[in-house]
């Protein structure tokens, strides 16, 4: 008796990673018989003009929405008052924190993907060597998240390893290139590892080392940019930590309809604990190298189905 | 066929809420100086301006060499053999003066870019011709007032038109440069047949030099073509405001051996003023004499703290007084400056007649809270706006619309309202048609008379000698010379030119 | 004289009054949302804190300068706010009064460098732009203030007239009054526009120039201190990023509101209403455009168009009121 | 030699040498021939760049769509090879092509219209910018020819990249327009003042228009030289172009509102914002530090090549009245 359920999938601004959640909310449309699973993008990247997009949907007649949280803070007052209006949420991709009342939160724990892909990288430096880590806007929390989880993964490894240099704010490309670039022709000889943890930086860190043909210095990038993964298949990036968006998609709007016919999550429900929020559903992070590169979307689809196929009786009480 | 080179039928112009030109007609004879005169505001400076092209008129026709024409750029009258001194500055500041004089026909090299040395030397013959001792390369912004005027029209004769326009072209020329000018004027009609329009406010000058003259008042011909010898100064006072000009009222005797209010003692400033010494007494009008350059406007700015007094003191009622902004002059002293440059300094020209009017006396006039209303204004000011006999359509008209004259008499208006002890007034009068020259005559000695005391810079001596009480003369920065005025023009010139050239 | 129209069709304001009106008409008609409770509340909110922001610019903009710092410095003012209510415990009414002094101060700094430094305040602001920012995020460490008291958070979703309008809009409506009253009824109000305008002739008039433009560097740190407090109310929590990175989210509203209200941007004239509805105009038609469903990646593109649409009709409307008024 | 400290440029260029010097001392790696190679690279872009803005700043006017013109040309650049397996050339004359017709549609509505084009270019961001999102939906085009990639990272000899030598001659170029030619003489007087210069006879149409087309010629030609240099065309290029553009030439002397610039004081003040950006790397200068440091030292830059104008720029406003 709720009527069709109509998601709105929306990113935090027009970017490529969120490219998946378009096909992936038109098969969810189709496989579990949605009213609309429509991917709908902010026209920048702000966190006022996400609240105004969302805002707006609900004019339009969406009744659930699962965003990426424009600011892991900043975005939970718009959520209560969705869901004080009846109309269920998600954050996707990244958490909000709480408290909240976003349903849950299905994505990539930030901080932890950061930690995984450090351990990598020490690993591929053989336990001893000097990183530097290249990350996004100071003012995300999330960054703050990644600076002290790859602090953390440093400091677990015993000393061998040093993090000479932390460069920020370089989530456009072309200070990213000014920036990362300048770091090479001062650092390039002394250091041995790079760290990424944000789209751009591990795009324009993939190029730089492709463009000075440089093998020696080993980097875990994030992201499945085409850029990246190419650096991968000529061996001049170690690997990269992927994400899932569209597992994030295709799940996410199978749960929101769920959710809006009266299902309940389980009181002990399995949910993990990130530092933002301990309603937390991994939606999956690997990391992948040049063994595996190749068959990495099958790697993805096979965690999604995975999840699906467990959902409802890990996490669900339906009525029936 | 005629022999008028140029000739304009029925012309009509329509500005916003203004008709400045209405039915105007206009005839230029071959190798004449012909004098397009009239008050403020009548439309000199926009029958100028449809010869040229920057505007359009809206009924009327144009005929150059008899031929119909219109004109709809500057570039095509230029093209068409006229040119013109507008009464606005046109030099582009940055530029050199040889630049500016080659602007709009820049010499090139065989790579098609610009030769500076070629245009150095073409401009040079220019400024030859005008016995000017500039280098070309000068920046205009580095020029006096003056020397900028002179350059705008060795511009315009270097196109070699067979039309010259000059709109007010003497307004800051000094008497010696004016002279130059108007032989170099007649020697262009004698030997190269040019034809010149003149306007200007000083009628000497155009009995001068002129053949014919045309009146405009409100748009609408007073007379057309007349023979000046048919003219004479009274006749034609009375062509362009419709009544007889009127005569000073004598003035009222000073004691100077009166304390003084203001005292200037040995004032050096950083602008290089040497040794000043002044006084000023209580309802004198104190006159400032000097050459345009002498650095007067820069001594009454450094009196009002805009630049600094290295050594020296000022005193006002004996006491020592530091000003250290023209607020604190106007507020704390009672002291104001009328400027001589007003689009600049003088009045916001963006904004309305009573803004403008009424700037100096809002602090007064303010109540409660900071409150002001336009009607606390209005009827502060109104008075003098009307005493001035200020010519615009409403209060609320942009100042910017007005024509010069009546601009100035806003600037002149404001601190007429302010009611100051003590008034600078800096070329009051430049660019001023008679009637209003006249009246503000009146009103500095009646100011004065009122017990308001004046000092008086100006550059036209039969203002000077007029007006003055005392005169005290100014060359290189320095004071070299004080009179008492005995209002005897003859005396009092060869006094003072014989300061001037010690 | 032709004084058939009256003075206020012939403003910029009548104009935008008509075009907000018209684009109401077709945001009613052509879609389902438009006029739902929800809907409008939102756009009230969004509106309040666009206007703030716009007269914030719109006052430096009155001096002939910009401040390219507002957004900077409407956040670490903001969470200048969240530490003195979080961290310190200040009751709210003091905090406020301390944020806005905090807003002005930052102002200040700004007007100071660019009146004595000789500087034109579009490079002051830039640098002080970075400045801002970079201590804010130093001193904050990029973390948010979001244990806020809750008589603060729930005034920013406080639903007022039936739960149509949010509070933050009368704030910013008053504002509009205040600042409407203090350039036409005061004389300081008065010296701010006559030294925007012609700062040698004012200054020679006996107006003190530099501190004209010191007091509206000052107003504008106010304002834009007074947008930050809003906006922290509205999402309930002061956040680093609330403005985007340097605050660049505020820059594009802030210009849009003061242009489209008829500000000129060469100084010494300032439209209060105008900006007001420069600012509803534009959330308008972002709002609208949401909703008509055009494709999100060409909301930009038609957004650009309408504005260029909406200065091309202001121009000829002035075009055809100046014909009208010539004389014949 | 007083003539020659008399020029913008002078005190520039000794602030330049004297850095450069100093943070060599501390940083010998600053003279690598890497580091210098990675300098010409950034300096090449944002010289592009600058230009494109600085002609538009000497006619007295702002041009706010600068990032977004080289972000449409990037893309369409690009796309046209990606999508349409276009040949370079066509491309990038198309390329071209584009930034002409959005500096002329600048330019001609200003000029028509007699509004700000600060208020004309703001709409036009969003416009072209829009495009830019419409067409891509925010996805990047990565098929980029070798030819491309090779231009954007090969070295002519030593440490000087091929890519120095489409901005060395765009700024010889636009050193002659501004000094040599009648049309970059008749822009600056215009700049200067309008309405002297329309009384002059200068034409204010043709003089917008070419301005508002050079501009967005030059802002094209760094669209595409971007791609060469990332190898892949983003949306995003253009974004960050807006206050590099205006503090480049401003460090270099420029008065906003109009009629004085020049080309080598803002090739310099190119170079010195570079050499701010990289010491900041180089000095390893802790990242919540850097925007500060950035501020102040932009302030200072200003202010040191500043001092000897203090009283003329002291209240020129950015945008001239009319
Ligand atoms: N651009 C304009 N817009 C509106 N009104 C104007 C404009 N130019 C001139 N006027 C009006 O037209 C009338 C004639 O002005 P004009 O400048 O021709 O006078 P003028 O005879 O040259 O006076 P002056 O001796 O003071 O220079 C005046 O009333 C003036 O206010
Ligand atoms: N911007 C400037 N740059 C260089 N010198 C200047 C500048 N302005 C004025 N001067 C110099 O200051 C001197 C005085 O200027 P000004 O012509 O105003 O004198 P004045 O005695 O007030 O004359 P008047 O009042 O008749 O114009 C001149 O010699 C002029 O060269
Ligand atoms: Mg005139
Ligand atoms: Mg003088």
């Amino acid at each position: 008796g709720h009527g069709v359920t109509k998601v709105a999938l929306v990113p935090g601004g027009p970017h490529p990673y969120f490219a998946a959640w378009e096909q992936a909310g038109l098969d969810a449309v189709e496989d579990f018989g949605l009213g609309k699973a429509d991917y709908r993008v902010p026209a920048e990247w702000d966190l006022s003009q996400q609240n105004e997009l969302i805002e707006s949907l609900v004019g339009q007649g969406y009744n659930a929405v699962l965003v990426f949280p424009g600011d892991a803070v900043g975005t939970n007052k718009i959520l209560g008052e969705l869901d004080d209006a009846g109309i269920p949420t998600a954050a996707l991709a990244g958490c909000v924190e709480q408290p909240t009342q976003a349903k849950f939160c299905f994505g990539t724990d930030t901080g932890h993907s950061a930690y995984l892909g450090t351990k990598e990288l020490i690993k591929a430096l053989g336990g001893k060597g000097k990183i530097a880590h290249f990350t996004g806007f100071l003012v995300d929390p999330n960054t703050t998240l990644r600076i002290n989880a790859v602090e953390q993964a440093v400091s677990e490894a015993g000393g061998g390893v040093e993090i000479i240099q932390v460069i920020a704010d370089i989530d456009a490309y072309e200070p990213a290139d000014e920036k990362i670039n300048a770091f090479m022709a001062a650092q390039g000889s002394e250091v041995d590892g790079i760290v990424t943890t944000a789209w751009v930086p591990a795009v324009v860190a993939a190029q730089a080392l492709t463009n000075m043909g440089d093998k020696r210095i080993k980097m875990v990038g994030i992201d499945h940019d085409e850029v990246v993964l190419k650096a991968i298949k000529d061996g001049y990036v170690h690997g990269t930590m992927l994400q899932n968006p569209y597992g994030q998609g295709y799940i996410g709007s199978y749960v929101m309809d769920k959710v809006r016919q009266g299902c309940e999550f389980k009181a002990d429900a399995p949910w993990k604990s990130t530092a933002q929020t301990d309603q937390f559903i991994d939606s999956g992070t690997v990391f992948v190298d040049i063994s595996d590169v190749d068959t990495y979307v099958m790697a993805m689809r096979g965690i999604s189905l995975e999840i699906l196929e467990t959902f409802d009786s890990t996490y669900l009480n339906c009525p029936s | 066929m005629s022999d008028y080179i140029l000739e304009l039928n029925n012309i009509t112009k329509n500005f916003p809420g203004v008709k400045a030109l209405d039915n105007a007609n206009f005839r230029l004879k071959k190798k004449s100086i012909h004098a397009l005169l009239g008050e403020n505001g009548a439309g000199k400076s926009t029958l100028i301006k449809i010869i040229t092209g920057v505007y359009n008129q809206n009924e009327g026709k144009l005929f150059l060499n008899n031929q119909e024409k219109s004109f709809s750029s500057p570039n095509e009258a230029m093209n068409a053999g006229i040119s013109v001194v507008h009464q606005e500055r046109n030099l582009i500041r940055r530029f050199s003066v040889g630049e500016n004089l080659m602007l709009t026909n820049l010499p090139k090299n065989n790579l098609g870019l610009i030769d500076y040395n070629t245009v150095a030397k073409e401009s040079k013959k220019w400024l030859d011709i005008m016995e000017l001792d500039i280098d070309p390369n000068t920046i205009v912004s580095d020029l006096t007032v003056a020397k900028m005027q002179l350059c705008e029209i060795a511009k315009a004769l270097s196109l070699e038109s067979k039309i010259l326009l000059l709109d007010e072209p003497t307004s800051s020329l000094s008497p010696q440069d004016t002279k130059n000018l108007f032989a170099l004027l007649k020697r262009l009609v004698a030997e190269q047949d040019v034809s010149i329009v003149f306007v200007s406010h000083k009628l000497e000058e155009v009995f001068e030099i002129c053949d014919e003259v045309t009146v405009l008042r409100d748009g609408k011909n007073a007379c057309e073509s007349e023979q000046i010898t048919n003219l004479n100064r009274q006749k034609l006072v009375k062509l362009m405001i419709g009544r007889d000009e009127q005569i000073i009222k004598s003035k009222k005797n000073i004691d100077f051996t009166d304390e003084s209010l203001l005292d200037l003692q040995s004032i050096n400033t950083d602008l290089g003023h040497k040794n000043i010494n002044l006084n000023l007494k209580k309802g004198e009008i104190l006159g400032l004499y000097g050459l345009v350059g002498a650095g007067r406007t820069e001594l009454i700015k450094c009196v009002l703290g805009l630049d600094k007094i290295n050594s020296g003191q000022i005193l006002l009622n004996n006491k020592e007084i530091k000003i250290k902004s023209p607020k604190d002059a106007l507020e704390k002293y009672k002291i104001g400056y009328i400027s001589e440059d007003r689009k600049k300094e003088g009045l916001i020209l963006m904004h309305d007649v009573l803004s403008n009017a009424g700037i100096t006396v809002w602090s007064n006039l303010k109540k409660i809270l900071s409150f002001l209303n336009d009607s606390i204004v209005y009827n502060k000011v109104d008075p003098y706006v009307k005493q001035l006999e200020v010519k615009t359509p409403s209060y609320q008209q942009i100042v910017s619309n007005l024509s010069g004259g009546n601009q100035q008499k806003i600037s002149v208006a404001k601190w007429l309202a302010s009611g100051t002890d003590i008034l600078f007034i800096d070329e009051p009068t430049v660019g001023i048609d008679i009637k209003t020259k006249s009246y503000l005559h009146e009103l500095i000695i009646e100011l004065s008379l009122k017990g308001t005391s004046i000092i008086l810079i100006t550059s036209d001596m039969p203002e000077m000698i007029s007006l003055a009480d005392r005169i005290i003369t100014m060359k290189d920065f320095k004071v070299v010379g004080e009179t008492i005025n005995n209002h005897n023009y003859e005396e009092m010139s060869s006094s003072i030119m014989g300061n001037i050239h010690e | 004289m032709n004084n058939k129209i009256p003075n206020f069709v012939k403003t910029n304001q009548f104009g935008l009054l008509i075009l907000v009106i018209v684009f109401i008409c077709i945001f009613s008609f052509s879609t389902d949302g438009f006029t739902s409770r929800f809907n409008i509340y939102a756009l009230s909110r969004v509106v309040a804190l666009d206007i703030m922001i716009g007269l914030a610019m719109m006052v430096v903009i009155l001096t002939g300068g910009l401040n390219l710092s507002l957004g900077a410095l409407g956040v670490s003012a903001a969470m200048f706010g969240g530490w003195c209510m979080e961290s310190m415990g200040i009751p709210i009414s003091i905090t406020i009064i301390l944020v806005l002094a905090f807003g002005s101060f930052l102002g200040w700094i700004n007007g100071f460098v660019t009146v004595r430094t000789g500087v034109h305040s579009f490079i002051v602001t830039l640098a002080t732009m970075s400045i801002y920012f970079g201590f804010m995020t130093l001193l904050t460490e990029a973390e948010a203030f979001r244990k806020l008291p809750e008589a603060f958070t729930d005034f920013g979703s406080l639903k007022l007239f039936n739960k149509y309008i949010s509070p933050l809009l009368i704030i910013s409506v008053l504002t509009c009054f205040v600042l409407y009253y203090i350039f036409k009824y005061t004389d300081i109000g008065r010296k701010l526009i006559a030294a925007g305008a012609n700062p040698d002739a004012a200054e020679l008039s006996g107006i003190s120039v530099d501190r004209m433009f010191i007091y509206c560097h000052m107003l504008s740190g106010f304002l834009a201190a007074l947008a930050g407090i809003m906006l922290t109310a509205r999402i309930g929590a002061a956040i680093p990023s609330m403005a985007g990175h340097l605050g660049f989210d505020w820059l594009l509203p802030a210009f849009l509101a003061p242009v489209l209200g008829g500000t000129l941007l060469s100084g010494g004239k300032v439209t209060v209403f105008g900006t007001m509805l420069g600012a509803i105009l534009v959330t308008l038609i972002n709002n609208g455009l949401y909703l008509i469903d055009v494709g999100e990646f060409w909301v930009r593109f038609f957004l650009g168009i309408i504005l260029l649409g909406a200065v091309l009709l202001d121009r000829a409307r002035e075009y055809f009121t100046v014909k009208n008024s010539i004389v014949s | 030699m007083s003539a020659l400290l008399k020029k913008d440029w002078f005190g520039l260029g000794l602030v330049l040498i004297f850095g450069s010097i100093l943070i060599s001392l501390f940083k010998p790696a600053f003279i690598s021939p890497f580091n210098l190679y990675v300098l010409m690279l950034s300096v090449s872009l944002m010289l592009v760049v600058a230009m494109s803005q600085m002609i538009i700043i000497a006619i007295g006017q702002m041009n706010l769509s600068v990032g977004a013109i080289g972000g449409l040309v990037a893309i369409s650049f690009t796309g046209l090879m990606e999508v349409y397996s276009m040949s370079i050339l066509p491309a990038v004359l198309i390329g071209l092509l584009i930034g002409l017709a959005c500096g002329f549609i600048n330019g001609y509505i200003t000029v028509k219209t007699g509004i700000s084009a600060f208020i004309i270019t703001l709409a036009t961001l969003y416009i072209f910018k829009g495009m830019n999102l419409g067409i891509t939906e925010a996805q990047p085009f990565y098929e980029i020819p070798e030819a491309v990639k090779f231009f954007g990272n090969a070295k002519i000899f030593g440490p000087i990249p091929y890519l120095v030598i489409i901005p060395i001659i765009i700024t010889v170029l636009m050193w002659i327009l501004m000094n040599r030619t009648s049309l970059g003489r008749y822009m600056l007087a215009y700049g200067n003042n309008v309405q002297s210069s329309e009384l002059i006879g200068i034409s204010s149409t043709k003089i917008v228009i070419y301005a508002h087309v050079i501009s967005g010629l030059l802002a094209a030609i760094g669209g595409m030289l971007v791609v060469c240099r990332l190898q892949l065309g983003t949306p995003n290029i253009g974004d960050s172009w807006l206050l590099p553009s205006f503090a480049a030439p401003v460090i270099g002397g420029a008065i906003l509102a109009g009629g004085k610039v020049d080309v080598i004081a803002t090739a310099f003040g190119v170079i010195l914002v570079s050499i701010i950006s990289q010491a900041l790397v180089i000095f390893k200068i802790d990242p919540f530090f850097v925007q500060i440091f950035l501020g102040f030292m932009i302030l200072l830059a200003v202010f040191i090549n500043r001092y000897r104008e203090y009283r003329e720029e002291r209240r020129t406003k950015v945008f001239s009245d009319e």
